[in-house]
Formats: C-alpha cells, structure tokens, sequence
C-alpha cells in the first residue's frame, strides 16, 4: 500500500463507498462482533489492571516479612543482636536488617497486653525485621549459621505464606492478558470471516465492477473502508459500554487495602480508549488481506 | 483493435475452440452464430480478455493479453463495452446509477455526462425506469439496460452476447439501430446472436460480416444470411 | 415445533441437507465463532468458580474474627471472663464465644516469646473466642454494654479488615458469572447473525426449492441443521482447548490456603462439558428463528 | 385447473394490468405475447401463485389463492412446472441433481425415476453435461435445463417464460415438441414468448390460442398469429 492509498482511503471517494451494498447481515455482524470483543476487551484489561495492582501489592507486603527473634537473657540480648544483625548484613538475599525499639515493640504487642505494657521488665524477645531483596535469601543456610553463633536467635520467616497470593494473582494477571489477547484475535478472525462473507455474497458486485472496468484498488478499497468504520464504530460502542460496565461494578472498599477494586484507577481509564483504532486497525488489515485473496482468485 | 491469433480454448475437458482467427477492425460489424453451446459466448469472452486462450494469441489494442497486469486489463475494459448473456448489475442501485457505473468507476464527473444519459434511455425505452432498481425489471428492460451500459463510455469496440433475446422485435430494432449508429461513428461491433431475422435485417442495413461456430471452428456463414 | 419436526431433525435428511451449499465463509465464521465464545466461556467458568470458592473461604475464616481480651488483676480475672461470656451469649449476632485455655494462649504467644513462656505468671490478658453468626453483631453497641459490666474487656474485631477481601471475591465473581452471560449471549447473537447472513446469501437456494415446491420446514430444517452441527463442533474444539488453557495454567499452590487455584476442581472439571450442547441449543433456536422470519419475508 | 377472474395488478406505481380474466383448462395451451414490460412474467407469476392479485380473484386447483397457507402453497407448486425467465439453480449440485429437484423435495425417489430422467436429459440434449455445474453452462443449456426440470414431475399445468430465448431454431424445435407432447397428454400449457415464428410454428401442430397484453389488458391476438 502506497502513502497515495492511504491518503486515498482516508480522504474517502463517497462515489466508490456506494458501489457496494450498504447494509445486510455481515455489516451487522462485524459491527456486533467489535462492539462485544471491546466490550470484553475492556474487562479484560480492567481485570488484568486490577490483578497487576494486587500482585504488586502483596509482593511488596512479601517484601518485610521476616521477623528475626532474639531469645536471650538481658544481659546478653544487645550483643547477640548486634551479632545477629551483622550476620543479616552478610547474607546475600536480604536488603535490610534493623531492630525494632521498644516504643515499636510495645506497640505490636498492644493487642496482646494493652498499651501500658512495661517491656523492660519482662522477658520480652528482641525483635528484628529482615527486608527481603527481590532475589530473597536462603531461610535455611541463614538458620544454621544463626544457630553457631547466636544461639538465641529464631527466624521466623511465617508471613511467607503470602508467596502463593502473588503467585494467584500474577498468574490471574496473566489470565487477563491470555484473554485480552484471546479476545483480539477472536475479533480478528471474526472480522476476516465476516469480511470474506461479505466478499463472498456481494460476488456479484465485483463481477460487474470488473466488467466496466474498475480497478481491483477501487473494489478493494470500497469494501475496505465500510469494514473499517464499521468495526470502528462498533468496538467504540462496545468499549463505552464496557467502560460503564466497570464503572458501575462495585468497588471494593480500600480499607482492607489487600485487594484493590477490579475497576481502572486514574490514568488507566485511558487505556481503554486504544481498543476502538485498534480494532479498526486489525479491520483494516484483515479486510484488504480478504479483498486483495479474493479478488486474485476471481479472474 | 482485437486480434485473436489461432486460438484455441478448452474449459478443461476436450478442446471447444480451436484454431481461431478474428480481427475486429475500427469500423467493423460481425455477428455471431452457432448453436447452442457451441463456444460463441466463451469466443466473446476471449475477445473481451475474461479468459485466457489455451493456445494461440489474443491481443487487445496491439498489447498482449498475456502480458497486460490487472491494472491494465482494468483500463482495457474501459475500451471496450460489452453485453453478458446473463445480464448483472448492482442490485441496490437504481437503474440510472447502474448505466451510469462505467462513468462512476472511471471518475468522470457524471453532471457532465448527464444530457447522454439520459438520451441513451430515452432511445433504449428506460426513461419511465431510471429509478427502479434491477431486481423490479423486466427480463426485456434488462437487456436493454445492459446495452445502455455498454455504450455509455463510447467505447472502440462493443460486444453483445444475446442482446436482443428477451425483446419484441420492434424493440430488437431499435437497439439494431443504435449498434449500427455506433458502427457508424468507427466503432467495432460483435454481436452473438440466434436470431436469423435481426442478422437478415441488419445485413440490409450495414455491411456485416456473419461468421458461425461450427465443429469449434469459426467459417463464413453461407450466402442464405 | 412438534415432536415430528424434532424426530426429522435429529434422524435427518440426507438429500435435504444436500440442498444448502456445503461451505462459505458463514460456516467458518459459525465455526469460528462458537469456538472462540467456548474458549472464553471455559475461562470465564473457571474464573468464576475459583472466586466462588476464594469468597467462601475467605467468607468462613472471617466467621471467627473477633476476639475479646480481659485485662484484669489475677484475683478478678475468672468473674470478669464469666460475665463477658454472659453478656456475649446474649448479644445478637454472636454465634458462640469460648474462653482460651492457657495452653491455647501459650501457643498463640510462642511466636514472640518461645513455646516456654510462664502464662500463669505473667500479667497475660484472657482471650475469648467470638464467633459471629451470619448476621453480624453490633461492635459499638457490645463495647458500650462490656465498659458498662466488664470494665477490663477490650474487644479486637481487627480480623473485620478480611471483609473488604469477600466482598472483592463475591464481586469477582459476579464479574466472571456477568462475562460468562455476556459471552453465552454473544455467541447467540454472533450465530443468529452468521445464519441471517447464510440465510441471505443463499437468496437464490431459497427462491429455487420454492420454486419447486419444498416447504418452508425442509428449507428451514436444511439450515438450522447445518448451523446446530456447526455450532456443536465449534463449541466443542473451543471447549476442549479452554480446559487444556485452564489445565496448563500454573496452580497456585496450596500452601496459602487463602487463594485456590484458578482452575477447576474435582467435579467441576465436568462443568465445561455442558458448553457444547449449550452453544449447540442457542444455535438451533437462533437458526431456527432466523429461517422462519426470514422465509415468512421472502414471498 | 388455473382461474384467473378479472384480476388486476400494481407493483405499487400505476395498474400494470386490468380487468384480467383467464382459464387454463386440463389439454388447453396459451401463448402470451406482449411488448416488453407490457407484464408477461408478472401475469404468469399470478398465475402460479408468486404475486397475490391487487384485484379480483385466482384459484389454483379449484381453491382460493387466498385462502392457501404456505405448505398447501408447496403442494400447489409442485403440481404446476415453472420456467423462470431468469433460469436460476442450486450452483453447488450437479446439472442432473437440479433437474432432479422437484423430485427430491417432494420425496420421491429418484432411482425409480432414474430412466425418466435420462430420457428427458436426452432430449433437450442435456446428456454429456449431467455432471456439470449450472455456473458451467452456456446460456441455452440453462434454459433447456430449466424447461426439463419444469416437467420432470409431470406436472398438470406448464408456465413458462421465455423458454427459447437463448437457443438456435433447431433447438428452440425440440423444445416446442417435447411441450406439445406434454399437452397431447392433457397438460395444460402456457407460453410467455416474443419469438413469432415459434408460435406459428406451434400453431400448425396444435389448436394453441395466442394471447396478447395489451394497454393492460389481455386480448386474443390477430389473425395474423
Ligand atoms: N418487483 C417489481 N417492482 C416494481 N416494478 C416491477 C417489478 N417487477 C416488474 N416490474 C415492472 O412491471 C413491468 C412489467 O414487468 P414484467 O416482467 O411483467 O414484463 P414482461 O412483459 O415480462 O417484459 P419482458 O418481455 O421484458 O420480460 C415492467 O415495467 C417492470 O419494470
Ligand atoms: N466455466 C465452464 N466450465 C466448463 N464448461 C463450460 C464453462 N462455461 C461453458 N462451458 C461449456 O462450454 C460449452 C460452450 O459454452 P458457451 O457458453 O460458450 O456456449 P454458447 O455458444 O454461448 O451457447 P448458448 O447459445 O447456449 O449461449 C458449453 O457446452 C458449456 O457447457
Ligand atoms: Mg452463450
Ligand atoms: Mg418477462
């Protein structure tokens, strides 16, 4: 295609549009196939959005979740941290390494014994929390070492059951993105269907173009842009419904902070606005590659 | 304008067409006879470029058929108007428009065209219908549509398959007469045809050259046409 | 339609078929289409039924949220936890509360304090299990009534923040059930349209068997079979592939307990098997519909 | 068989025809002859049915057109043979399956009639093309298929329009005898045709009347026919 199409193609010949059948069922059909792909498109987008949220906000949750206890009589307890800490700073796989103070100390253990719990006085473990890097370390190796030379140390790495919870959610992720793909190709093969159905039905048309003489470019190019607008117009329609659609789900309250709301979230309800060129794109393509086949094959 | 050079045609089976010579010179009138099946609309279609000879040469305005790309074949056509046996049009566009087709997909400005047009249906008998769509005509109202077609462009070179079978023979002379008008202005004409009495009055008319279909080869017809 | 029309149907018509063309671009496009809506369907089924059971799940874990803690002298302790659980069984919305042994609590401080920790001796608040009922109990109305009578008891509903969790996973859910309606219907109207545009394809097919004398059920019955078998087929590939897609998907795994896998489980591997005749009923109401307005239009 | 009281007909626009009252009796035949777009096929349509009278009254087999649902309309249909002006086929069968149609709708089997079949491909020259398809077929063999499949059922009443339009004289004779045969064995018969020399043709085989639409209305013709 020469830039001479294109500009051809956009700049529109009404004359040539109307060669060819205006209406009947294919021209349905590739505008309800658009609208219901964008619809679902857009679901599908809103989902893939909302899982990468949540895969990204229990991996970061993941991220400090070692707590490393430090049993020791008092006299005893600030050396083996110190001890314990710089073996934390050695291992590879852990980003940081810090204990707690008191005041926070006290605090975790509020619910347990109210606020006006005299830490001091009791034999209270020291606490140190280990931030995990993104490779993460070896819960083993560290184990073994802790225990020949800080033998009050307990590491106690629990909140690691949240691991499964971003791997849900990052292969819901890419669940989502398997069938927003799914559903692009689903809309490309219907629209190639339904242009070659059309292609087909109007044989007729074209024999008679052909018989006064028209180019196989003037044939193609009628059907072409019909099949371009159409799909369009029906995947914008689909996509502001879909749009609707997410909208109006109900939102999951943020107050859990765990699972965000399936909806977009600020500049992501832009994203929805490529499925309509999108799809007129693949239209576009998938009907000059119909009309281009088939009017070769017609001698 | 046209030459086939020895030709020869088969559909696939036995060969229907062999060793045939024609030259449609500007300014010349033939018809076509033969009986049914014979090869007389395949023989048109060769000489309109819709199928490639199995053997010999077709050349239309002295370039090889073989040699010509779509683009060309496209703008050959646009030389040459031709009437189907089994006439089609673009059935969601009224008549008018579907004389007009070869006018649109060639981009001439229609406005300028409009007086033609609208003489050519005023002789063809189709005035009353310019806006019914094909599918409401008459088998008869067809035909002549379909010469109305043809000659729209003034094409050098007119070919007509059958184009006076579903007429009444008053209306058969009228559309003789607009061929031979044509013919007249330097056109090449070629028209297939079984009806002996059309050839008979035409012959009266025009010096036109008879030719049958006869054992797949093209002859003379003899003196009784 | 009669039980005769169904019998004829289902034993058919070997010429009868014969009389629609075989092929064209419609078939592929029916083909195509209930393939692909099964595919999708097969997802949206199992996305659905996996946010079923992630909303169950998480649904019976918050059914034991709430905790009470009796903060009091060691000597008022036993009366004070005797009259929370009085009050507590009375409260509506409360399904049963229990008081913690102190093995129970011990094992609930080991992570802080080791497995060896003196209970007894300790100032260690009394826990109470509370386990709410479907309904829900009032939080602001039983903090007011346990000030009044208990005043050491601090009641904990922290675990209330899993709520925000169920409600995400039921919407989920109805998401998934809304995808899977909008899917089933889009291949209804996609099918119905692919028939009109067979049926207005074949026009002429149409005209000729009238022409010599075919009713209107043989002509029908031709279609609407060739589209049921059609539709059948390509639900069926469709479906298959969608459980393979599901079964290939990477389980997340079990040791969370708190997010099931996507993928089907037990008994439910047999849901996608209702796809097909699903797809294949659709099909035949919407072929059969279309023929009849469409030959009720054609004189 | 077929009545036809004083019936009128529009397409909508202006009456096309008027006042139009017809009988085909069991061993009568008609030619209908008429200018093109004078309403020939519009007034056989009446006849078997494909139009509803704007006016008056048509019975098809002694019961009210009317008054017929659309499966007794099938029935009705395949008592009568119908030749299109514009031979329309199943293009995915074969020549010999379209021909054979109106056999396979109604149920019949077609091994018993398989001789029948072979026979009348015979005779309207039909044979070594059974296996070819409607698309491959020239335009004289369509319209020799159409006829053929008109009368495979042996219908009581045969309409056609235009059914030598497109074939040689000779042919166009073959044709005339197979309809005349059929008469001679009570059918009725009515034939839409320009072509003159045909129906003189037909005259001195067979008592047929000639009728001519006329300013709308339906006329004996002249002594010249
Ligand atoms: N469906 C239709 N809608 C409107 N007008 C129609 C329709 N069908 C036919 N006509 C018009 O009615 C008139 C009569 O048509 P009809 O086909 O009966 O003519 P005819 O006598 O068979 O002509 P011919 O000899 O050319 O076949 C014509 O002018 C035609 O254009
Ligand atoms: N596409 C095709 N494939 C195979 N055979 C064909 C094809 N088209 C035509 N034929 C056969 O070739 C022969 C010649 O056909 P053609 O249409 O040229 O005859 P014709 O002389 O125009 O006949 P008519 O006077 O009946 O129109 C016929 O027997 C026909 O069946
Ligand atoms: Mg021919
Ligand atoms: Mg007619």
């Amino acid at each position: 295609m020469s830039a001479g199409t294109i500009r051809g193609f956009l700049l529109g010949d009404a004359q040539a549009a109307r060669v060819v059948p205006p209406s009947g069922f294919t021209a349905n059909l590739t505008l309800f196939a658009s609208g219901a792909m964008a619809f679902l498109a857009v679901f599908a987008l809103a989902l893939s959005l909302a899982s990468g949220r949540l895969a990204d906000r229990w991996a970061s949750e993941l991220a400090r979740s070692a707590t490393l206890r430090i049993n020791a009589p008092l006299d005893q307890r600030t050396a083996q941290t110190n001890a314990a800490l710089t073996i934390l700073r050695q291992t590879p796989g852990i980003a940081s390494a810090r204990a707690l103070s008191a005041e926070e100390q006290a605090a975790l253990l509020a619910p347990w014994f109210g606020a006006d719990l005299p830490v001091d006085t009791l034999p209270v473990p020291q606490l140190i929390e280990v931030v995990e890097d993104e490779i993460g370390y070896d819960p083993a190796g560290l184990r073994l070492r802790l225990s020949a030379e800080v033998p009050g140390a307990i590491l106690d790495d629990h909140s690691r059951w949240r691991k499964p919870l971003v791997d849900a959610a990052t292969s819901l992720r890419r669940l989502a993105l398997v069938s927003v793909l799914l559903i692009a190709g689903a809309m490309a093969a219907m629209i190639t269907l339904a242009a070659n159905a059309a292609l087909a039905a109007n044989r007729q048309v074209i024999e008679v173009l052909r018989l006064v003489g028209a180019r196989d470019r003037y044939i193609a190019q009628a059907f072409v842009r019909r099949f371009t607008l159409r799909a369009l117009i029906g995947a914008g329609v689909g996509m502001v419904a879909g749009v609707l659609g997410v909208a109006l789900l109900p939102a999951a309250s943020d107050e859990g902070g765990f699972l965000t709301g399936l909806g977009f979230q600020g500049t992501t309800w832009l994203l929805p606005l490529v499925i309509p060129p999108l799809g007129a794109l693949v239209a576009f393509l998938a009907t000059w590659y119909a009309a281009r086949r088939r009017l070769g094959e017609l001698s | 304008m046209i030459n086939l050079d020895s030709v020869g045609y088969s559909y696939g089976g036995g060969d229907l067409l062999t060793d045939i010579s024609l030259r449609l010179a500007p300014g010349s009138f033939h018809f076509l006879t033969g009986p049914s099946g014979s090869g007389k609309t395949t023989l048109l279609k060769l000489c309109y470029g819709a199928l490639m000879p199995t053997r010999g040469q077709v050349s239309l305005f002295d370039a090889d058929l073989r040699k010509l790309d779509r683009d060309q074949m496209a703008l050959m056509r646009r030389r040459i108007g031709v009437v189907h046996q089994d006439c089609r049009f673009l059935d969601h566009l009224p008549l008018s428009d579907n004389i007009a087709l070869p006018l649109t997909v060639s981009g001439r400005d229609r406005a300028l065209e409009a007086e033609n047009l609208s003489e050519l249906m005023q002789w063809v008998g189709l005035s009353a219908r310019a806006d019914a769509l094909p599918p409401e005509l008459s088998g008869g109202e067809r035909q002549r549509a379909a010469l109305a077609r043809a000659v729209i462009m003034s094409p050098d070179v007119i070919i007509a398959d059958e184009p006076t079978g579903n007429v009444d023979w008053e209306m058969s002379q009228r559309l003789l007469t607009l061929l031979i008008e044509l013919n007249r202005m330097g056109k090449a004409v070629l028209v297939a045809s079984h009806d002996l009495a059309l050839i008979r009055a035409a012959k009266s008319q025009v010096q036109a050259r008879v030719l049958r279909i006869s054992n797949r080869h093209l002859q003379l017809a003899g003196a009784d046409l």
